[in-house]
């Protein structure tokens, strides 16, 4: 059991094998996951490990590695596939969404999908076009799926655990931008973190910051300087974001009144909207300012040159924060 | 230049459409057993498949794919496979998921527009039926992976239509089949339509069977009206999955001899006398004339069978039009192992909405 | 020019018409669209009047029809690409995506992609798995695409007459259950509608009524059930689900103080997500009661024999309704 | 069982790895002017290749896709393409794209992260950079069907990788373009390589070439190091599309000289063995020493020719770094052809947040 500080992509890879120990089911497939272990790694060292029986290199095609996850879970293995970016996931949506999310529902309990898809997401790397996108939307919508974004390498790591663990289909996209941003402890103890429920990284009474995947990271910098302004926020990482748990965020504003959700995909549809209209709903009388969503905007990605005008950071949140606070 | 690759492709038959012997038969074609079985069970799959057209036109059922034309590419699929392969079918390969043991009035039921058709135990793990269309090639790849992966001695059988061949699904599930030499059968029913575009608007080659070629899988053609070489195609097919020799693709000729579905109508798009031609190849008849030419099987016979199946169906019908609606809750309770917290008030809603006096009493 | 009353799908058939005779530019492809004229009759008799080079069946397969259209539209051309039911639409998603939607912000406007993707959506007519589905949310968030969906024979006339002159890619979906609903005498004069603006269909004073595509029939009918009642209701056809015009909707909405969102789509991430929340920043002190939505659930759409319990109806739009003008 | 198809796949070289003929020369390649033509801008690809390079390792530019290895593939079509003709080429056809008239800037801007890289009028209707697999194999099939149905003389040509056909976008654009005899050539640049995933896991069969077969459409081989063997086949193709004799496919058997991308590091996955013995076969030396043995080129012109080169990418990479970042507005004046009412508040923030003293101010 390791104690050393760990990045997120390292504590993937740690779930992973940790779920391939414990479980000859689970098995790895996708592009360049095997000899090269992953284009950042995640999945390093696991061929030699548990053998390309195990950890199987596709050929290039993302439909099919969307299909043939379903058949195998359909069998009782629970595969584990990566999709190199989520920019390239769109070939393998009419089996995510037509086959993966449904084979339950579809045949009543007979077949079930206990599959993961992973996919690194996000931009702020510089990185070719298509590779920065968050499309996280597109999965949120779909019935039957569960989407999960973790935040931090313990969370990375727990919450891997439970979607492998899961009997049904789960997506999980990692931020690629804070793949190696920051190291945490993580015990290798098999402890996985709750796919229901939203966490709570500091508690606060002006306002709640609702976040997700590498945005939280600027989420709680800016709560981290509000606070010296004397600014007190509440910062939500919602970690699943679909089925949401509102019942946290709920809670929260009713607490302070306030809300501010950033994120990096473009505002209209993202997952803000779901979150703002369920505030507007449920707790229209707890409101002291309307809620404000710091996003992308609804414009392609730019090309990388341009992507950090395209992406909120820490003083646009601080920025917003402020503005809501002196609505009155 | 120097030739780096050669191959082509075979068309194997054994019975004209006359039901005269066009090759020497196969051994077990000299025993009457198994044929006579496979025309049994072809009539009843045509029998089936008119009652579930008729409840169609009464209302009594919802759109409807007939299988019409399809018998031998679909009962020596479904006599031949063992309890333990996996069928990944398409949305025409009733006659083969009736011999994999799912009741009939399963059947009706999956048309009739509810999931329980799909849902029973003797359905083992054999996949529901698939609509988008090529999808379930690569679920069979998927299937025979986990096959291949455990060392079992199972296989994967997958159909689909002629149009689907064009389907990037398709096409990449050959591949890794190739690549992977995967315990997988692909048999294409070639019935030369997909809705109202004929099979040369499809794909610029003599044979669809050709496409295994790029996947470095065995490729064959078949008279898909003649059970015999489907029968021969087929078992060599599944032997060589099984024993881990890789994987096959059969396209097998048959014809739609219905619409495409009950929401179809081939007259606006189809040629009468192309269709008249077709019911001359057909394979029922082709079947039952060499059964009478052996002296296998007889009018006696043939009558009596007529008014078994006719029971059968008819009891079939009976138990699928009892079968009252699922509950709305069911549409909640089948999406996760479990439900989550989230949508408990949705469900509560629906019951609430179905319930005397809701908004979608009885609606 | 006809004056006839015509159905919807007559509407759609005579607007295509149109267009081919005045810009040889504008071909139509997809399956089964030339002899058979669309499964649903929508480009009939389009074939034997301008040739098989202008209508064009092609082979079964989505993603290429989507990819053929960027490749066509880049020349110039104005394809009009039908995909049969927006269930199979999933394969195309990575040419709509990242091509069809981006093509003329990757290259500065030196090619764009001046297309139209037609197809019928939504439940309610008995159909087989995966032809009733309504997920507009998938396309209305992507930036670069517009999204029309018409609510009646008149409109779908003039918004796809829009849609087909517009020099950007248009998803064009047709509410399939109202395709012979009802008919109308549409004049083939040419006249375009605007792809800007929602529709006010009814003007009202107590609630805001907002709806598109085929469940405008049903809000259209609760409003006028409900005036019976003494309520009145504004009603609004949003059409162009994206961009989405707010400014309509928030004006009468500024007027009403109520507004009830009415869609076919699952309700987490639908479009009345989008609209709900720019209520909630945009008009939160005119306000006098939460918005509400009212949607299919957050479940698989369920297989034809429950199909009418997962759609909205009339009585369900009333008793919401209601509700909101109860609420104070 | 009759034959109903048969088909082969032939393999054309010219020059062996030490230069020299191994088959009776075309009589265009006993004349020096091509040739050397040829040659140098293989040069001048290579030296492009290795400042971009540079650039990237010194932070001037983003992840970068070496075309080491591939300018035998790449320089014919550049030079035989017209410029009526399309190019719609994948990420690695950085030579063919400057030989259509791509300012070797605006390659580095492309690279740097810029979308003008794609916009110059210099590229005419050749489509820009694709980085989604296999994608640009269907876009030239609609680029094709457009040139068709105009009648037009011109012809659509596309490059994808090895690993781009298994992908089903490029199946199903083979299958179309046989279906409808497109005017189109789809040129697989087969490297090896598919970033670490080796030619031999993407495909059972012998040849790539082969996939053509299932779509009824010509396929060959050609030894991808040898510009004489890949110009008579793209020659060749070129005319039959043009003159409307349908489509062709051309697998040019190259390896990868570089990393995948600078992003790689195939020291990871790849043997070096491999590598040295591939380094024996690469094209560039192979032409020269065939251009020395012939007399149609010499160390002096080598050296004259190196440093003419030098010069032009020097004076590109000056012009390329001399470029401002575009405008944030930018983001938004392309999207549509006319911004929407509803982007203009979003436009202006974006502004506001760019100028001095706002929070995205050079960032
Ligand atoms: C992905 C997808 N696209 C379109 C359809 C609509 N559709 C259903 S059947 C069919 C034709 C299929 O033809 P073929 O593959 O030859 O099979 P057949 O029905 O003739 O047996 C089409 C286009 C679909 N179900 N799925
Ligand atoms: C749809 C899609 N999936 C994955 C990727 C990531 N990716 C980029 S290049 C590449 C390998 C391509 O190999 P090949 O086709 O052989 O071309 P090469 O780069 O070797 O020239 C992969 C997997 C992508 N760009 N697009
Ligand atoms: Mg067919
Ligand atoms: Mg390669």
């Amino acid at each position: 059991m390791t104690h050393e500080a760990i990045t997120m992509v390292e504590a993937v890879n740690l779930a992973l094998a940790h779920e391939m120990e414990h479980d000859e089911n689970v098995v790895i497939l996708g592009e360049d996951v095997g000899t090269n272990g992953g284009v950042f790694r995640a999945t390093a060292g696991l061929k030699d490990r548990f053998g390309n029986r195990r950890v199987m290199d596709t050929p290039l095609a993302e439909a099919m590695i969307g299909g043939l996850t379903v058949g195998m879970a359909s069998q009782g293995l629970k595969p584990v596939a990566e999709i190199q970016f989520m920019g390239f996931i769109f070939p393998a949506l009419e089996h995510i969404i037509c086959h993966a999310a449904r084979l339950r529902n579809r045949t009543r309990g007979r077949l079930t999908c206990p599959m993961v898809l992973r996919a690194p997401f996000g931009g702020g790397i510089h990185a070719p076009e298509h590779h920065s996108e968050s499309t996280e939307t597109l999965l949120a919508h779909i019935p039957g799926l569960r989407v999960v974004i973790p935040s931090s390498p313990a969370r990375a790591y727990g919450l891997l655990l439970s979607a492998i663990r899961d009997p049904d289909p789960v997506i999980f996209l990692e931020p690629k931008r804070i793949y190696r941003a920051s190291k945490q402890p993580v015990p290798d103890n098999g402890a996985a973190l709750p796919l229901d429920t939203c966490f709570t990284l500091r508690e606060g009474s002006d306002i709640t910051l609702v976040s997700w995947g590498a945005m939280v990271k600027e989420t709680l910098e800016a709560a981290e300087q509000l606070a010296e302004e004397g600014i007190s926020c509440e910062v939500i990482d919602v970690a699943t974001i679909s089925p949401l748990d509102m019942d946290t965020i709920l809670a929260s504003v009713a607490k302070t009144g306030r809300c501010a959700i950033v994120h990096e995909a473009s505002r209209n549809l993202g997952v803000g909207a779901e979150i703002t209209a369920n505030l507007c709903e449920k707790a229209l009388m707890d409101l002291q300012a309307p809620p404000v969503r710091i996003t992308g905007y609804d414009t392609v990605m730019p090309y990388y040159r341009l992507e950090n005008h395209f992406m909120p950071n820490t003083a646009d949140i601080k920025d917003a924060v402020r503005q809501t606070l002196e609505f009155v | 230049m120097d030739t780096v690759y050669e191959g082509d492709i075979r068309y194997r038959q054994y019975l004209s459409a006359q039901g005269k012997a066009t090759a020497e038969l196969p051994a077990w074609a000299k025993d009457p057993e198994w044929l006579t079985l496979c025309y049994r069970n072809m009539v009843l799959a045509r029998a089936l498949d008119s009652k579930a057209i008729a409840l169609q036109r009464t209302g009594q059922l919802g759109t409807y794919a007939s299988l019409l034309g399809s018998e031998a590419v679909d009962v020596p699929a479904g006599l031949l496979m063992r309890p333990e392969d996996v069928l990944i079918p398409y949305y025409r390969n009733h006659a083969c998921q009736m011999l994999r043991g799912m009741p009939m009035e399963e059947i009706l039921l999956y048309w009739g527009g509810d999931e329980r058709g799909n849902a029973s135990a003797q359905q083992r793990q054999d996949f529901p039926n698939c609509v988008p269309i090529a999808t379930q090639s690569m679920h069979a790849c998927g299937v025979a992976t986990a096959i291949k992966m455990r060392n079992e001695k199972r296989v994967a059988v997958t159909f689909c239509g002629d149009g689907a061949t064009s389907k990037g699904d398709f096409l990449e599930g050959l591949n890794v089949a190739g690549a992977w030499q995967l315990p997988v059968v692909f048999v294409v029913n070639n019935n030369q339509w997909a809705i109202s575009v004929p099979r040369a608007l499809q794909n610029g080659a003599p044979t669809l069977a050709q496409k295994a070629i790029g996947a470095g899988i065995r490729g064959e053609q078949v008279d898909g009206n003649d059970v015999i070489a489907v029968r021969e195609a087929f078992e060599l097919a599944l032997e060589r999955a099984r024993d881990g020799k890789g994987p096959s693709l059969i396209e097998a000729i048959s014809y739609r001899l219905s619409d495409h579905t009950t929401a179809d109508d081939a007259t606006r798009y189809r040629d009468n006398e192309e269709l008249k031609k077709a019911w001359e190849l057909e394979p029922v008849k082709r079947l039952r004339t060499f059964l009478h030419s052996q002296g296998w099987w007889d009018e006696t016979q043939e009558t009596a069978w007529q008014e078994e199946v006719n029971t059968m169906v008819q009891t079939a019908t009976e138990r699928y039009l009892a079968t009252p609606a699922q509950p709305i809750e069911s549409i909640f309770d089948h999406l996760f192992a479990e439900l989550p917290k989230q949508l408990h008030e949705q469900r509560d809603w629906a019951m609430v909405k179905a319930m005397k006096g809701g908004t979608h009493h009885d609606s």
